[in-house]
């Protein structure tokens, strides 16, 4: 009875975020915008586009981070101005709960226009179908944690007056093993063949900051109200 | 000594090796004498503050 | 006994009373150890001179992890116990920490021009030890971002938490990754496959250093322990 | 008892704000709690909803503790924070309804739009909260209670920028709250009053540090 309870607040809190998270569109339509303008702007940098077409999963990545760490500073300001997250925890939902339904609200919020932007990268950088494919791939398995680390990033900063850009600079480190990990461009870790189980290291990623940012949410939630 | 010796004669090296030394020498002294200025900063702060004190 | 020293002031008296001591065996043991370094090993058949460096690369590099899993525990503490203590030390650590790491990256990008032909691989070894620098420096700014004291102990005790999965990623990078960088040589006791006239030096350059981050760590604590007291007479005048 | 708070001893930012804090709310009382501004109104609220934990004592609703409530806590209360948690780019009705949703309460529509004419909102019902002024806002918030079915109301502040017609329906509808047999706690920075009320005056305990200082954790000498 009561672990279904747990599970009926759970899809709730889900329920709720994507609502507000569609009627609040401009979000991802500003995500969307970014994403095609800056990579935009790498393509133009280049100049030589087969230099493009070697360096089009770094590319995609190092967009999409800058602009998941946007989108997430907006996710989490705006919840803490009006009040609804301490809303959410005095009505006795679980930390947990609260930034688990928050990362899966940002994660679809992010795939939905990734799935149509991505054949835009298709046609821009060149690549053959079979990249795309495991680009798409890629881009599913390890979202999930970057939403994840995002959100703990915010929660980090999300009671600075001034000096936004902390919120940036202490979780990028942590961002390091995944870039190396989705991109693996193969010049790192050369004795290492990864494109085989790339995929599954992008999953134990996941599980491995899956706890480690619950517990830690957990912590500075907890934190936020005194 | 022969050591010490081989040691200055050997160019290249030598360069390399006395670089190092000064470098990590002077990052190590230089967080000793910042704290150590920082610590005795605040303490003249605080005697200030106590002198204050005892005077009201 | 832990919680016998627990006591700020307490501690701020017994550290008074060491401060001297281990700043003047640092001093000492530093003396006897570049003694030892330049004029009592001999150089390695295979790097040549350049194995000098090692003997302050390795102690630094050994420093910067053991300070962040100080930091890590004393964070540990402070969480569950909410304790005074563990935040000075951790909010004092971190400074410290970052410089050993600075020097650790700098001392051995010099040793790998002569050695590996460049100053900088981007190997397991050394992506993890700089990915360690930047979480030092972002301990230190969160450190200083607060201006409540207390919430900015809380946040930095909670990365530098997380920030613990770095350490075994650092410790082991040689074994899961076949580098550049060479696997460490003394981590079995018994057999080190290294010669003892160049242990010798290694290890009093380790004790040395080991003083110095004591002396330099107490100075600090006591320079937090006086600022909070500072703090005191300021609300005690406010109220 | 509908709410207890028994010796609480809390601290914020290193300053002591209770000690030895004790409340009562019985059932179809009305309490109001009046201090200057940060003399830790909003804390005791924060408090007894369990958001924040006191250092030493307890709290209970309905003779429960709340650390043990847990997922229930909204089925014993309903709390009006100093920030409305109404999202600006919702219109009023979504605002509602998402609320209703998160307390687990299923009305009809047209109860909502008839609880809404109670402060005459429902020419507002599809106007975004962002375009509201701030008394419009404070009365959408105000109209949750009517929605409730929480005996404890628990109000910060809850007449802040009402016009004074409005105040009299607020007003009205705590008193209909309390003789049905609900119970009331609310704080105001001005001198208030509702009949039948009882109201109790909050001061920050006088302390000063103590000279001898052994942890900073406890550095409080109470006059």
């Amino acid at each position: 009875m009561g672990k279904n309870k747990v599970k009926l607040d759970f899809f709730k809190l889900v329920k709720r975020e994507i609502r507000i998270m569609l009627k609040n569109f401009s979000i991802i339509y500003s995500f969307s915008t970014f994403f095609v303008i800056a990579s935009l702007i790498f393509v133009f940098s280049v100049n030589d586009i087969s230099y493009v077409k070697i360096f089009y999963k770094s590319i995609v990545w190092i967009v999409l981070i800058f602009s998941i760490m946007l989108v997430s500073e907006n996710f989490l300001n705006d919840d803490f101005k009006d009040g609804s997250l301490k809303e959410l925890q005095f009505l006795g939902f679980s930390e947990e709960s609260i930034i688990v339904s928050k990362s899966i609200a940002m994660w679809v919020m992010i795939m939905i226009p990734m799935l149509f932007l991505v054949p835009l990268v298709f046609v821009f950088f060149q690549i053959t179908l079979h990249e795309l494919i495991s680009l798409l791939i890629n881009l599913f398995l390890a979202t999930p944690s970057l939403t994840l680390i995002s959100i703990l990033s915010s929660l980090f900063s999300v009671q600075l007056k001034r000096n936004k850009i902390i919120q940036f600079v202490i979780i990028l480190p942590f961002f390091v093993p995944m870039i190396i990990f989705t991109t693996s461009t193969g010049t790192l870790f050369e004795s290492y063949n990864l494109n085989e189980n790339q995929f599954l290291i992008l999953i134990g990623i996941f599980f491995i900051t899956l706890p480690v940012c619950l517990l830690a949410g957990k912590l500075i939630m907890r934190e936020i109200n005194k | 000594m022969n050591y010490f010796l081989n040691f200055i004669n050997s160019g290249d090296h030598f360069s390399y090796v006395l670089s190092s030394y000064l470098i990590v020498f002077f990052i190590i002294f230089l967080i000793f004498i910042l704290s150590n200025t920082k610590t005795k900063k605040l303490e003249k702060e605080f005697v200030n503050l106590i002198k204050n004190e005892e005077k009201k | 006994m832990i919680f016998n020293l627990a006591n700020p002031l307490r501690f701020q008296r017994l550290i008074e009373k060491i401060e001297p001591i281990t700043l003047n065996i640092a001093i000492i043991l530093l003396l006897v150890g570049l003694f030892f370094c330049f004029f009592g090993s001999p150089p390695d058949y295979l790097q040549g001179e350049t194995v000098r460096i090692m003997y302050i690369h390795v102690p630094c590099a050994w420093f910067s992890l053991m300070i962040y899993s100080i930091i890590a525990l004393c964070s540990i503490f402070s969480i569950v116990f909410k304790h005074t203590l563990a935040d000075l030390i951790s909010r004092s650590c971190a400074p410290i920490g970052a410089c050993f790491t600075l020097a650790t990256l700098l001392s051995g990008s010099i040793w790998g021009k002569p050695t590996w032909g460049t100053w900088w691989v981007w190997d397991a070894r050394l992506t993890s030890e700089l990915v360690l620098l930047v979480i030092y420096l972002g301990l230190i700014i969160i450190n200083n971002a607060y201006e409540d004291k207390s919430k900015a102990d809380r946040y930095s005790s909670i990365l530098a938490i997380i920030g613990i999965i770095n350490l075994p990623i650092i410790k082991w990078s040689v074994d899961w990754w076949s580098t550049l960088h060479q696997p460490a040589s003394i981590s079995k006791f018994s057999s080190p496959s290294i010669d003892p006239s160049m242990l010798l030096p290694l290890f009093i350059m380790t004790f040395s250093f080991f003083f110095f981050f004591i002396s330099i760590l107490l100075v600090r604590v006591r320079g937090e322990i006086i600022q909070r007291k500072i703090e005191v007479i300021r609300f005690n005048r406010m109220v | 008892m509908v709410l207890e708070i028994i010796s609480v001893y809390f601290r914020r930012n290193k300053r002591l704000i209770f000690h030895n804090f004790n409340l009562k709310l019985a059932k179809s009382q009305i309490i109001i709690l009046i201090g200057e501004n940060g003399v830790g109104k909003s804390s005791l609220f924060d408090l007894s909803v369990g958001i924040l934990k006191p250092e030493k004592g307890v709290i209970k609703i309905n003779e429960i503790p709340i650390n043990e409530i847990d997922q229930k806590k909204k089925d014993f209360f309903t709390y009006l924070p100093h920030k409305d948690s109404l999202k600006d780019y919702l219109t009023v009705e979504e605002n509602l309804f998402n609320w209703l949703e998160l307390i687990d309460i299923k009305i009809r529509k047209e109860k909502v739009l008839n609880s809404l004419k109670f402060f005459k909102l429902n020419n507002l019902k599809n106007n975004l909260i962002g375009n509201l002024s701030q008394g419009q806002r404070k009365k959408v918030s105000l109209t949750k209670l009517l929605l409730s079915k929480c005996n404890l109301w628990i109000l910060d502040e809850p007449f802040n920028g009402l016009d004074i017609n409005s105040i009299n329906k607020t007003k009205k509808m705590i008193c209909n709250h309390k003789a049905n047999g609900g119970s009331v706690l609310l704080a105001s920075h001005i001198n208030l009053n509702i009949e039948g009320s009882k109201r109790i005056f909050i001061k920050s305990p006088k302390l000063k540090i103590s000279n001898k200082i052994t942890n900073f954790d406890s550095w409080e000498k109470i006059k």
